[in-house]
């Protein structure tokens, strides 16, 4: 996680790939255990998909910051705010419309 | 043979549609053939490839998208006319439902996305590069096809009432009416295609005006140095690249819908039209934000310089404008709080709505205070901008009223709600793109409009204005729908409704003032050879009028928010005019075809897909890719300018 | 010079136009601000409550527009205050962030109780009474599911009590409105929306459909009758004795686009509103669909319109 | 100097990852986040359209009868690890080593071939089921996200095969480091959407 203060680190060492080694790791751990959760019915399905939703968040960090190097930018990492931003609108959108489209004042049978 | 003439004629060319489609089929050959006539007689065509088909260069892009915009205004002005015609008695028999159905979607269609849209990236490719010491935006390639995209987006919305039959579904295009089974004409895929090409162009003006403004400001200017108007551009593209994918997406799945025949959103299989809905006023709602917030930049840069002084409350300004552009996405449902959805999601809407108005007020408060002890210029810019304030009370006031949702239940589709839009639209975006062409016309031409014309065009429209809206607010509480071709005499709103057409009108011969003003100002031309004719404050007023295609021959460095006031009032203006011994070469974008060239695929490939000749969508396709394939594998996309001609352009302008 | 010529005549033109709309406004065709029941009525405080709460903002920012704008003009002899670089102040920025948050506040909650009050039955002693609302393309079908009777394009409904609206469409969405009863609720294809109205008044009140629905949109009004509970009832043994029955044929005749008059039937298919909610995979909920899906019947299936060409 | 702010005029520096070194490049890094973060949005409001039209089966097949778990794990392994191999084709670009920049990207495209293979695959054994998309607005729903998220992958291919063309040709510049380093950015992005929809669509749908 190089350049966490928003600038460019230099660096004239050689980049080592271990960061990416433990991306890569994470990302096949995190996807082991939804899987495994998933397909063995270990819980109610409420909290398994809140649960599941939870670990792919995770996927998002282990991505941004292990191959991505979102932090990276020249000069004030602004992209970084506008990601944050848009992850929030992205997942506005989507549960708000869950919730809308669910009818609420649905006549019910 | 003459039988299949025949046919293509009546069903493309919709020769028995009447006297309508035969005056526009000839006025349009006619303005073709004089168009060409004229670039060849005058030895142009070269003039205009060189100079504007294949030109990246900001300000150029800006004068075209200003010019498709008032030509825009023009057209959807001449809808609004035929329809209050229409209206303007009982029982009329001018239009045809049909015809009336096609004329609302178009007046509202062209109105927001290709009218407000295109006047507002005019003034955001005028004015921001000049605003933030950038020698050109981002990524100017981009920006010219995001400018090729809209235009061919708008030709192929435009060809669709002459060429097989304009949409008729209204400018939110519900499903299912306007799914095959209801609706089986081209004019409906035309609206698709249209607005989709354009909006991808819009999104791409998000992201570079985004990119310009974060990475390409002159040194010192930090962000809480910036001028309001570009406080405005950020905040209204930050909107546009997170609401337009909702848009892309609600048209892309209706035209999956209607060229393959999947589901989404049709009465069959468990489609489930209201998720259009949803999805539409996703993009819809902070679609209206995208338009005004940039025309509350312009009144902040307007009534700052108007009154010669500091804009009170800025920070307050900066705060309430990202609160807006924040909230703006949270408040959509709003737009159908009678669908059913549950009284929570109401209120919550609702609530989220009404807080839209404090940020808002804010404004409107910090504007009044610039004004109060200052020295209030009318101009033009300031005419409009005090026109705005009134008209923006009261359709502020309306909004507040439609965001309760109780009462909404009561104003939705009535005319009480077509009075509120127009309001905000009219009174808060019109008024302000207006202004805001006012304000920079001498920067974008070297010459000022003339003011008394100009005056005349003031106070007609926006007499016209109250006298063609205020009767609609109370035509609402008469229980009048909107999109109603006719109405009975017995209900007793035709008295309302005439006074409305008149009031209409009367905006039309505002509108024609404005024509006037502009051609009469290019004969008696007043040249601004100052560069600063209205004593202003920002950046842009330092340059020469035009500005040279390089914008600053050395990027200058800004030590203050309104740093040219402050160097009018301490005499170093001199310290941000260029020094010879600090020019260098600049590396200036080279013009290109491919970005017209694109834009012409992507209108192939529309047209292929609005009539399903497959054939011609694939030819586009083919076009489309070729110019990608060829843009990744460019390698030289920049040309030297050399120092030498810089100082000659410079001093020639005597600036060194 | 000029100036005060423009600005005289544009106040005559706004005071003008403003006296048309005023006066105008006199009658009670006003239907939204003389509402005939109690729904209307709980919407009308809203409208009301809300205009009164802005203009308390607006008014003096009008006010306060026209003073400074004569106080500050630029003028030669202008004796007024100039104070270029004053742009800040703390206690002014509070007060009007804070005033319009304390006015939004009072209305947000103001609109929320009445927007979950009328999701309740307008009266809670009277027992309700039913009406099935279809839009169709481009006419009203309403059905009385405890009188087994139908009518098309008008209908008549008892004073006092509340009135349990089910709305669906068998067409493209509209939206059901009848202004001097209340607000309106869309009706759509594969869903099923209530609405809760009621009439205290007799009378007989404009509907309209509030949703554009295509080229026989403008003549989709219909009319409401309320009348006292005992001539409602002799209306509905009339018509069961007088008028013919609608038939699964006559509703699919019924259902293609054309507009038509007023009609009346004595009774109608069984579960025909049911049918078309639930027809082509309508209300959705795989798992909450009740029993009578097996019953959906061949009306749903075979509809007159095809919707894909390939 | 170009159009790029003084502030970073000086001809680039000599320090940094290779592909920030030209503030020019640097710029259109910071423009392709913002696209992803457009694309985002994009990708949410085909989620949201899923999420709502997941039971709107019409009595069609549903997510649980459809989905094979053998299929889409196989797809998901081969998606992670080529975004892992694409980082290591950044990393090799950072330390200037031409042919492993090469190496990794063949295998990164080898193992998105591979996925884009077994997701047609996919598509025509379910399409043989009777599953298309006419079917319901739920299948209508699940071959969109599914094929745009496809369509995008595809892209990618296409994509990064035009950067190792100019790889070859040029060598690793400032300038095509960063188009290296923006091709993997967009296919990590990919990732990051798959791992959702393995989550939304296939792994919910298994178990609801």
């Amino acid at each position: 996680m190089s350049g966490m203060n928003g600038t460019v680190q230099s660096r004239s060492e050689r980049h080592s790939p271990k960061l990416y080694i433990i991306g890569y790791a994470a990302s096949l751990v995190l996807t082991a255990i939804s899987f495994v959760l998933a397909l063995t019915h270990s819980m109610h399905v409420g909290p398994l998909v809140v649960l599941l939703t939870v670990l792919a968040g995770l996927q998002i960090i282990v991505q941004l910051f292990f191959f991505m190097h979102v932090t990276e930018s020249e000069g004030p990492p602004y992209h970084v705010v506008l990601l944050t931003l848009g992850l929030i609108f992205t997942f506005a959108v989507a549960l708000m419309s869950v919730w809308i489209m669910a009818f609420g004042t649905n006549v019910s049978y | 043979m003459s039988e299949a003439l025949k046919h293509f004629a009546d069903t493309y060319l919709m020769w028995n549609e009447g006297y309508l489609i035969w005056i526009s089929d000839i006025l349009i050959v006619l303005a073709s053939i004089g168009i060409v006539a004229a670039l060849t007689y005058f030895k142009k065509w070269k003039w205009l490839w060189r100079n504007w088909l294949t030109t990246v260069d900001h300000k150029k892009i800006g004068i075209m998208y200003l010019l498709a915009a008032l030509l825009m205004f023009f057209r959807g002005g001449v809808d609004a006319l035929l329809l209050r015609t229409q209206l303007a008695q009982p029982g009329e028999h001018f239009l045809s439902a049909e015809h009336y159905d096609q004329i609302f979607t178009t007046h509202g269609t062209i109105m927001i996305l290709f009218m407000a849209m295109p006047f507002l990236f005019a003034l955001f490719n005028i004015v921001v590069p000049l605003q933030i010491g950038a020698r050109d935006v981002a990524f100017p390639y981009l920006n010219a096809i995001s400018f090729w995209l809209f235009f061919f987006g708008a030709m192929i919305f435009n060809l669709s009432f002459v060429f097989g039959g304009s949409p008729d579904a209204g400018w939110t295009s519900y499903p299912p009416l306007t799914e095959l089974g209801f609706d089986s004409g081209p004019g409906e895929n035309y609206y698709l295609i249209g607005v989709q090409i354009s909006g991808i162009g819009s999104m791409a003006t998000g992201i570079n005006f985004i990119a310009t403004i974060l990475k390409l400001r002159a040194p010192g200017m930090k962000l809480m140095r910036m001028p309001l108007f570009t406080w405005s551009t950020l905040a209204s593209c930050i909107v546009i690249i997170f609401a337009f994918p909702a848009l892309a997406i609600a048209l892309a799945l209706l035209t999956l819908d209607r060229i393959i025949g999947t589901d989404f959103f049709t009465m069959y299989h468990g489609g489930d039209p209201m998720m259009f809905i949803n999805l539409f006023w996703v993009w819809g709602h902070p679609e209206v934000y995208i338009v005004v917030l940039p025309a509350f930049g312009v009144y902040s840069e307007v009534v700052a310089t108007f009154t010669r002084k500091r804009i009170f409350g800025y920070s307050s300004m900066v705060a309430s404008l990202m609160l807006i552009a924040v909230i703006s996405y949270f408040v959509w449902a709003h737009h159908f709080f009678t669908m059913g959805a549950g009284a929570d999601v109401n209120t919550f809407f609702a609530v989220a709505s009404m807080m839209v108005g404090i940020p808002t007020g804010v404004k409107v408060f910090n504007w009044l205070f610039t004004m109060f002890r200052g020295r209030i210029r009318t101009t033009l810019p300031m005419l409009w901008t005090l026109g705005f304030i009134p008209n923006f009370a009261i359709g502020g006031a309306t909004g507040i009223m439609l965001a309760a949702a109780p009462g909404d239940y009561q104003y939705h589709n009535s005319y009480f709600l077509i009075a509120h839009f127009h309001q905000m639209l009219i009174g808060g975006v019109v008024n302000g793109m207006l202004a805001g062409m006012y304000y920079w016309w001498p920067k974008m031409f070297g010459f000022t409009l003339n003011e008394r014309l100009g005056k005349w065009a003031f106070w007609i429209f926006n007499i016209g204005f109250y006298i063609c809206f205020m009767p609609q607010y109370a035509l609402g509480f008469e229980g009048m729908q909107r999109r109603m071709y006719t109405y009975p005499t017995d209900m007793g709103w035709g008295s309302l409704n005439f006074v409305s057409t008149i009031g209409a009108y009367l905006m039309g011969i505002g509108f024609l003032f404005i024509v006037w003003q502009v051609l009469y100002s290019l004969r008696h031309m007043e040249k601004d050879t100052t560069g600063d004719p209205w004593d202003a404050r920002t950046l842009e007023w330092s340059l020469p009028s035009p500005a040279p295609h390089y914008n600053f021959a050395v990027i200058p460095t800004i030590s203050d928010r309104d740093v040219w006031w402050e160097a009018k009032e301490h005499h170093h203006t001199s310290d941000l005019l260029p020094k010879v011994d600090q020019i260098e070469d600049v590396h200036m974008p080279k013009n290109s075809a491919r970005p017209f060239l694109l834009g012409l695929s992507f209108f192939v490939a529309g047209f292929g897909v609005i009539f399903n000749w497959y054939v011609l969508a694939f030819v586009g396709l083919a076009g489309i890719a070729a110019c990608l394939i060829a843009r990744a594998l460019e390698d030289e996309e920049e040309y030297v300018l050399p120092a030498e001609e810089i100082v000659a352009t410079e001093q020639s302008l005597g600036r060194v | 010079m000029k100036q005060g010529v423009w600005r005289r005549w544009s106040a005559i033109s706004i005071v003008a136009t403003g006296a048309i709309v005023l006066t105008s406004g006199c009658g009670s065709k006003y239907f939204v601000l003389h509402p005939a029941g109690p729904v209307g009525e709980k919407e009308l405080h809203v409208i009301l409550w809300s205009a009164v709460l802005t203009l308390l903002v607006i008014v003096p920012v009008l006010m306060l527009l026209a003073w400074i704008v004569w106080r500050y003009r630029d003028r030669p002899n202008n004796k007024a205050k100039y104070t270029p670089e004053w742009s800040e102040s703390r206690l002014l920025e509070i007060v009007w962030w804070g005033i319009p948050i304390v006015i939004i506040g009072i209305l947000g909650v103001y609109t929320g109780k009445v927007t979950f009050a009328l999701t309740q039955p307008p009266e809670k002693d009277a027992k309700p009474l039913t009406v099935y609302v279809t839009s169709l393309d481009w006419k009203w079908l309403f059905q009385y599911p405890g009188q087994k009777i139908a009518t098309v394009n008008y209908l008549n409904i008892p004073t006092g009590v509340p009135i349990n609206f089910e709305l669906t469409s068998d067409a493209p969405m509209n939206s059901f409105w009848v202004p001097s009863l209340g607000g309106q609720e869309y009706t759509m294809p594969g869903m099923a929306t209530r609405l809760w109205l009621e009439a205290d008044k007799p009378g007989t009140y404009y509907g309209h459909g509030a949703n554009f629905t295509g080229s026989g949109f403008a003549d989709m009004s219909f009319h409401v009758k309320a009348e006292s509970p005992a001539q409602f009832n002799a209306w509905v043994k009339s018509v069961r004795a007088s008028a013919h029955p609608l038939t699964t044929a006559g509703y699919k005749q019924l259902r293609k686009p054309s507009t038509v008059g007023d009609l009346t039937f004595s009774s109608f298919p069984p579960n025909l509103f049911n049918n078309t909610v639930w027809a082509e995979g309508g209300r959705y909920m795989q798992n909450s669909m009740p029993s009578m899906s097996s019953t959906v019947s061949t009306l749903g299936k075979n509809r007159g319109l095809t919707n894909h060409s390939n | 100097m170009s159009i790029t702010p003084a502030s970073a005029s000086h001809h680039g520096r000599s320090h940094g990852p290779l592909e920030y070194r030209d503030p020019h490049q640097a710029v259109k890094i910071t423009g392709f986040w913002i696209f992803l973060a457009t694309d985002m949005l994009l990708f949410g409001c085909l989620f949201a359209t899923y999420l709502v039209l997941r039971t709107h089966t019409d009595g069609g097949p549903t997510a649980a009868h459809l989905f094979d778990v053998p299929g889409f794990t196989a797809e998901t392994f081969a998606l992670l690890t080529s975004s892992f191999t694409g980082g290591l084709a950044t990393l090799a670009m950072r330390n200037g080593n031409r042919k492993w920049v090469m190496i990794w990207m063949v295998l990164t495209m080898l193992l998105g071939l591979t996925f884009i293979g077994l997701e047609v695959q996919e598509f025509v054994a379910d399409v043989g089921q009777g599953a298309t998309a006419h079917r319901s607005a739920f299948l209508s729903a699940f071959y969109t996200l599914v094929g745009t998220h496809g369509t995008h992958v595809s892209i990618g291919l296409i994509w990064m095969l035009l950067t190792l063309i100019q790889i070859a040709r040029r060598g690793l510049t400032a300038k095509t480091a960063r188009k290296l380093f923006v091709v993997n950015l967009y296919w990590h992005f990919l990732d990051v959407v798959w791992v959702f929809i393995f989550t939304i669509v296939y792994l919910s749908g298994v178990v609801m």
